[in-house]
């Protein structure tokens, strides 16, 4: 039986309309949870002390794979030896977090018999990551998974677990079979994620379009964000009726009984100003209009994205260690995003055969292209220089030409130079 | 069991998608035509082939036990054949097909009390969150307390719709920010204020002295003897607390009391609608921890929020409004105070400086 | 002469302005109520006390001669009471306080044929520049030879307000930019595209070496022993050829005939009328040396203003312009070829990629 | 007699409708100036190899001043005696480039007599450049200009002549007195401008309000530029007769007959939206005003400047070597601007020292504050951060506290943190 700590503090956070992880937590360790009790004591105690009490991860794992656990213990282990160890083992979700719950039963029971019973639903990168294991379960939880058809998923200087938007699943806006992508890209690359090789890690994130639900822009060394290069497709009479006030604002997301005011609420608020109503006719200018999305967003009804779909990618978004947080950048403006993703993944190698040949350790790619400049980038993938890529051109006069840019290239002779200039 | 671990399966990848799909799901795929959210936490998507579906959105704890999990997993047996899904912001969604089941189901997740329904539309939603004290070894702050004192307190902006736009709030316990707070409307962040404090005599033992060197972003790490042991010395000056030796050495641990806490960051966005994505802008640079339920953070949250709520036009992020209006008028409005440390003094530092005459008392 | 030198006065500082002054400057000094620009060239400026001046602004060479300064003071004699002022970018400005003056002095302006009316208002004024080939050691390009050259093709813009707002135009010869061409709304600069070529015999003799080294930018410059001689060597790689080694250092020359030449430059502006003040960003990077008349470059920059003339709303400058529509439509628009030297890769080059999906085809 | 040389090239510039230098010189060369013949024959010569012909300038100069002179030498003496030395002269001009004839031509006198007759009217930081002098010449120059009460601009490592718009002396618009702001600096800093002492060079502008008409903005260290913090004044019935076109839009800038669209021009075009025009009435938000100048700019008999005035201060402007090109940034938001300028003065003495202090050899102001920080030069001020000092805060995590700002300090004991964290 558990040994149930006294936690005041934490007790506190069981108040409040808020569903509380304490009291889920609770119940679990009352149920005889060992690890679940100790957790409890052990962040108790953090609470008191304002200090966390885990080591340093040490170096745990499962043979034959460099990652998808992290090491964990607890530096108080006499005091919580139901967490003395505390590892993590990240397992792959299903692709847009869809469960049957007959499946995911499958890893709760093996969790519940081997592990501690805790669960993050999910990790930020995606993963489902099983909380608090001793180190001799590794092996076997693993093998278990693996038998019911679960994988572990990516960690350090690997490919990270690739995840996606719902998508065409059930959003109307989705240009891109997020899914897929995402689970053809985790298929193929599953060297790539268990056996880490880079100089650091590498994450893909699949948006359906630029609205980025899953934030592909912001968490992912990769953004594949689906968008179009047709024209935006209008229903006029569902114009009409959004004007009439019949159908509410932006689906409903200001309430059932918001009505779209059309200037103030879309022509006004369209960032390039191509969008026009007269005589109550929409129009738009699809060549200036930069597909943002808003439109479509506060009247789905009336508007879609267009038919020629594909996808926009963005390279080396990435958290602030060591040079600061970045976003993706435009690397391609647009590629059709058709199985088996060919054209795509002959981007994506020419990218890591770049990263690889010239990343510094702990150098993600986007640092790396800062380091050695997008142009240098762009050419080693075999891209063209455009003007999409940039925000604006440069605005220092520091050019660089290489030799045989400029004719009679660089090599000069000084004392041809003398004879036309005395020193 | 042995044996089991010796035939073991590797790189066999996640399950395919579909076969997490309920029937509608794979009936409609790609075939949806547009949604509308019924109520704060209810969607209905409609598709072409004139079927619909509700999703029914609802808070959850991420952290969470298997005993919870199971309670979800039996509400979607009974209501959504057996599926639900996660979205990316750890919210749960039952989704059914059936209209009939509309009003059960709803009466099902309020009579479960740890299920509250919402986080469309313009509301404040779930809280992306790291670990925190619950699990990693470098934290600042705790993760899931914070998140459940914030979400309690804006419990009233999850489940409605009365805010001008998405308010979209992130967690991280520290600069490696997990959570990519980096982009959020509103981020917490935890920060540690004191240089590491090193532990000469098993550093040599522990870590790889030139490894440990070369982490340092601003080379304030040197090798150095001390008491005759190889180590290395901080030049505090130049140290701005990132903890990335930490990463690399156990021996040099940041963690303090008193010099660790909670910076807030607002203004940041992903999404590309009408304005391009933008940084997280920084608000407050240090609150201090507060356990358990970290009362300064969370006023200091809310009344940004309320300030927003109250000042911006609708659809506008809190990023927009802010750079409508002016950051000066931010703090003037908010009441937050503005200090040497919101001046930015990092690469790019120049870039953010005011080169204009333009600004408002 | 020599007790003059001895006796020479030190520190004095130039000549009080009000000396300056005509009496109607004097009288109304801060008294001004407001200004209209009866046609290209002529404003009239009136005061609360009733008075009012008129202004003639003429185009000048400001690489001039005393004798034509002398009938420019002629001219101020005659119908501006001996006194007369230049502008701030180097036109002249004749300053009459009777109207009955205006019509016999613009007659005037027009038998002396060197002093055209014009740069007022919505027009292209006279361009800023540096020395060139004239005076300075430095130099790409020449610089009043250009000048002229352009304001030949451009003269129709004027003498005329029939642009959407004020084009600035500037021309620096060599990247230290004398002309601070870096915020004009085209700019016109001289470059080097080959790295120093150094004379190794003589280096060490004209340069402190360290000090030379010490100049590089880049750190593309090392010391070296070449022929026996101490010297320097320059990694060409890294060389972008800003010169300022040359500026430290006589014996690393980098004109070359082949190598110099032109790029231009779009969009800056210094006002804080509407937008904040903005760089010039790079449209052209290369346009070779073509004296006398310099016919690409000239033809390239009546492209721009012709574009931007038919294109812009009114108010518009040529930087927000491009903004609004975007650089991509500016490069469509113009013909402009965009190539990897137009993007970003010195210190804030991050800052300047597309971190969006919002972009123009 | 001067030698005239033949210059296909450059009479190609004598054609064309805007005046010709060329054509200038030529005259003068005809008339017998020896430098001038030569100068064209040079620049011929120039447009010929698509090179420059002047050497690197030597250390030449006038006694008892280290600025001021630009040593020049030609490197082709043997084919142009003329312009063998052609140093220029930087001469101070009269604030805001106000000449009285009479005057003017002492200067004019001395140099046709002495030097080359050739004058830049002005150069680029203002001063009256006179063009081209043998070394022997320029002592006597000197001191027959001063005789005349004409002084030296600056040069080198040193305070370079200010200079200002033409303000108040005929511009509605001037918020301060510009002329005598620039005439006070330049008398009070004498020193600081004829002996160089310095890290390198430093500037002062001076701009009567934000149209920024010497692009003080960009152009010098130190910006003084005029603003007011009060209302901006409305005249309604000018309002009205703007709106009515009975007046010219914009002062006629745009010509006489244009009207202003008081909506399009006016009200939309506002960068903070803080106007509006109501039943025939104009209202401005001035909490809101940046002062941008825009509204005064299109209407300026209906609107002016508020009666509370002073001047905003932006430093570190510059040209791009080294680290690239920098506008001034906003250090004071507002100063009182009155005659004898002692809290501007002390402000400035503060900036210098500090600069002075840290500023490592030719590095600009500018460009020391990039490397030390923005809050490193305003404490070293004396002034306090305020938002209005950036476009926007930090976004970078990278925050740094000194020791005494956290408590407790900096000092821990390792084995302290052991007692509570096993290792
Ligand atoms: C578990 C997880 C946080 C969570 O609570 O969900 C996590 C946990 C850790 N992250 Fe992370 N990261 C996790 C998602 C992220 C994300 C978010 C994302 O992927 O969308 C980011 C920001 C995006 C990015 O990749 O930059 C992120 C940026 C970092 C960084 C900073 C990397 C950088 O380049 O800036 C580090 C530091 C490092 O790599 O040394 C880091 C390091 C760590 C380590 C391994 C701590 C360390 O210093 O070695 C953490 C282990 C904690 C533990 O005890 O479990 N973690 N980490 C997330 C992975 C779960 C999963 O697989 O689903
Ligand atoms: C379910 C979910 C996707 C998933 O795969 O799980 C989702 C689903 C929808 N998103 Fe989203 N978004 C989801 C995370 C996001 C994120 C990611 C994040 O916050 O980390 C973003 C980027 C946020 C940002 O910019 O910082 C996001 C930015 C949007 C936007 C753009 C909002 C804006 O104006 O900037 C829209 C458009 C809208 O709301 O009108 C949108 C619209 C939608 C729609 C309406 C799409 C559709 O037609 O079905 C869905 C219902 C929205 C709603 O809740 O009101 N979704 N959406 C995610 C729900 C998270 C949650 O539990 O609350
Ligand atoms: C005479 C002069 C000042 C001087 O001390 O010499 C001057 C005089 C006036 N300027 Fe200026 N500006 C003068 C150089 C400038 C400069 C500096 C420069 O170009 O290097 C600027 C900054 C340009 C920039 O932003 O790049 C400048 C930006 C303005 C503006 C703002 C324009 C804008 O919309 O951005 C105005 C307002 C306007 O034109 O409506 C203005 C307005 C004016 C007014 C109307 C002020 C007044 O009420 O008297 C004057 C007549 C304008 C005209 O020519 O139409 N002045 N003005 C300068 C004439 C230069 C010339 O010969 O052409
Ligand atoms: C004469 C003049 C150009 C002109 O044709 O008008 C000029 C000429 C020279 N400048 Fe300049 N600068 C002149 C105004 C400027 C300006 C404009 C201004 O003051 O508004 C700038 C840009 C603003 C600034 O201060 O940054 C300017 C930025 C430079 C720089 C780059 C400084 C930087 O920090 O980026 C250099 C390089 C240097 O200092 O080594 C430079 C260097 C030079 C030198 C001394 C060449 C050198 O490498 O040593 C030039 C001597 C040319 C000659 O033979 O006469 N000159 N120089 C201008 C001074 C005349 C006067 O006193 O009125
Ligand atoms: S990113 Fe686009 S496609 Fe994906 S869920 Fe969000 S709105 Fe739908
Ligand atoms: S998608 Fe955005 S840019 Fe395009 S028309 Fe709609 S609002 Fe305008
Ligand atoms: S943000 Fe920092 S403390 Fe939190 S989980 Fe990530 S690495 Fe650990
Ligand atoms: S915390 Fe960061 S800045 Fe400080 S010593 Fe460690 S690595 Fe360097
Ligand atoms: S821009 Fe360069 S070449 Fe031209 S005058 Fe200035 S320093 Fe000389
Ligand atoms: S030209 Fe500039 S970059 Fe090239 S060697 Fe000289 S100083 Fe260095
Ligand atoms: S800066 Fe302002 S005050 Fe000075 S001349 Fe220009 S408009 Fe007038
Ligand atoms: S000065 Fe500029 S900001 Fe102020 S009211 Fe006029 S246009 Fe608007």
């Amino acid at each position: 039986m558990a040994k149930l700590h006294d936690t005041p503090m934490l007790d506190e956070l069981e108040k409040g309309p808020w569903p509380s992880f304490v009291t889920d937590i609770k119940k679990l360790a009352e149920a005889g949870n060992e690890p679940c009790a100790d957790l409890l004591g052990q962040l108790e105690l953090s609470y008191k002390d304002k200090e966390g009490h885990w080591k340093h991860g040490g170096i745990v794992g499962v043979l034959g794979y460099g990652g998808g656990v992290i090491g964990r213990y607890s530096d108080v282990p006499e005091l919580f030896p139901g967490v003395e160890h505390f590892h993590t083992l990240r397992v792959n979700q299903p692709a847009s977090k869809f469960y049957k719950t007959e499946r995911l039963r499958e890893v709760t029971e093996i969790w519940d018999r081997r592990g501690s019973g805790m669960l993050n639903m999910h990790g930020s990168t995606g993963d489902m990551v099983l909380l608090g294991a001793f180190t001799e379960e590794l092996e076997p939880i693993f093998a278990e998974l693996t038998q019911k058809g679960w994988d572990l998923g990516g960690s350090g200087s690997a490919l990270r677990t690739p995840s996606c938007c719902v998508g065409k699943a059930r959003c109307e806006y989705a240009c891109i079979d997020t899914q897929d992508i995402c689970y053809n890209l985790t298929m193929e690359f599953q060297d790539e994620m268990h056996r880490p090789a880079w100089p650091y890690k590498f994450k893909f994130k699949v948006d359906g379009c630029p609205n980025c639900c899953v934030a592909s822009l912001a968490r992912s060394d990769c953004a594949i964000i689906g968008t179009w290069r047709d024209d935006i497709r209008i229903d006029q009479e569902k114009v009409a009726a959004y004007v009439a006030g019949d159908i509410a604002a932006n689906g409903g997301g200001h309430g059932l009984d918001d009505k779209v005011d059309i200037k103030a609420d879309v022509i006004d608020l369209c960032p390039t100003g191509c969008m026009f109503y007269e005589d109550g006719k929409l129009t738009i200018n699809n060549a200036e209009c930069t597909r943002c999305m808003h439109c479509i967003n506060v009247m789905p009804q009336a508007l879609r994205p267009g038919l020629d779909k594909g996808a926009s990618i963005l390279i080396g978004a990435k958290a602030p260690i060591l040079d600061g947080a970045q976003m993706g950048s435009l690397i391609i403006p647009f590629i059709k995003m058709e199985e088996p993703y060919d054209e795509f993944k002959e981007f994506v190698e020419k990218m890591w055969d770049w990263w690889d040949e010239n990343g510094k350790n702990r150098e993600r790619i986007g640092e790396c292209i800062q380091r050695l400049g997008l142009s240098a980038f762009i050419e080693a993938c075999d891209l063209d220089p455009i003007p999409q890529m940039v925000k604006e051109p440069r605005s220092n006069p520091y050019i660089f030409y290489k030799e045989d840019e400029v004719p009679g290239g660089f090599e000069r002779d000084i004392s041809d130079y003398r004879k036309k200039h005395a020193r | 069991m042995a044996e089991i671990v010796a035939n073991k399966l590797t790189d066999i990848g996640p399950p395919k998608y579909d076969e997490m799909w309920p029937e509608v799901i794979k009936k409609n795929y790609g075939k949806w035509l547009y949604h509308e959210i019924l109520e704060p936490g209810v969607l209905v998507h409609v598709s072409e082939t004139g079927d619909k579906v509700w999703s029914l959105r609802c808070a959850a704890t991420r952290l969470m036990t298997t005993m919870h999990l199971e309670n979800i997993c039996k509400i979607a047996d009974q209501f959504g054949g057996g599926f639900f899904r996660f979205t990316t912001r750890n919210n749960v969604e039952f989704i059914i097909d059936d209209e009939s089941k509309l009003e059960p189901l709803k009466k099902a997740l309020a009579d479960n009390g740890q299920l509250p329904l919402g986080g469309t539309g313009a509301s404040v939603t779930n809280i992306v969150h790291t670990q925190g004290w619950v699990h990693c070894h470098t934290p600042a702050i705790d993760a899931s307390g914070v998140v459940k004192a914030v979400m309690d307190e804006l419990f009233d902006y999850f489940n409605s719709h009365k805010l001008p736009a998405q308010v979209r709030i992130s967690l991280a316990c520290c600069l490696n920010m997990c959570g990519a707070v980096h982009c959020s409307d509103i981020s917490i962040l935890g920060v540690h204020r004191k240089p590491p404090v090193i532990e000469h005599s098993h550093l040599d033992k522990m870590c790889e002295i030139p490894t440990t060197i070369a982490a340092c972003p601003t080379a304030a790490i040197k090798p150095a003897k001390v008491d005759d042991f190889k180590s290395v010395a901080v030049n505090a000056d130049r140290c701005m607390f990132c903890g990335n030796c930490y990463t690399m050495c156990p021996a040099m641990p940041l963690a303090d009391a008193e010099g660790d806490g909670i910076a807030l960051w607002v203004g940041g966005k992903v999404s590309n609608s009408k304005s391009m994505p933008m940084f997280s802008k920084l608000a407050v640079p240090y609150i201090p921890n507060e356990p358990p339920r970290w009362p300064t953070t969370v006023d200091t949250i809310k009344k940004i929020v309320e300030v927003y709520a109250g000042d911006a036009m609708k659809y506008e992020r809190v990023g927009e409004w802010a750079q409508r209006i002016g950051w000066e008028k931010f703090f003037e409005k908010t009441g937050i105070e503005f200090s040497h440390h919101h001046i930015d003094d990092y690469r790019f530092a120049a870039t953010t400086w005011r080169t204009s005459t333009q600004f408002k008392w």
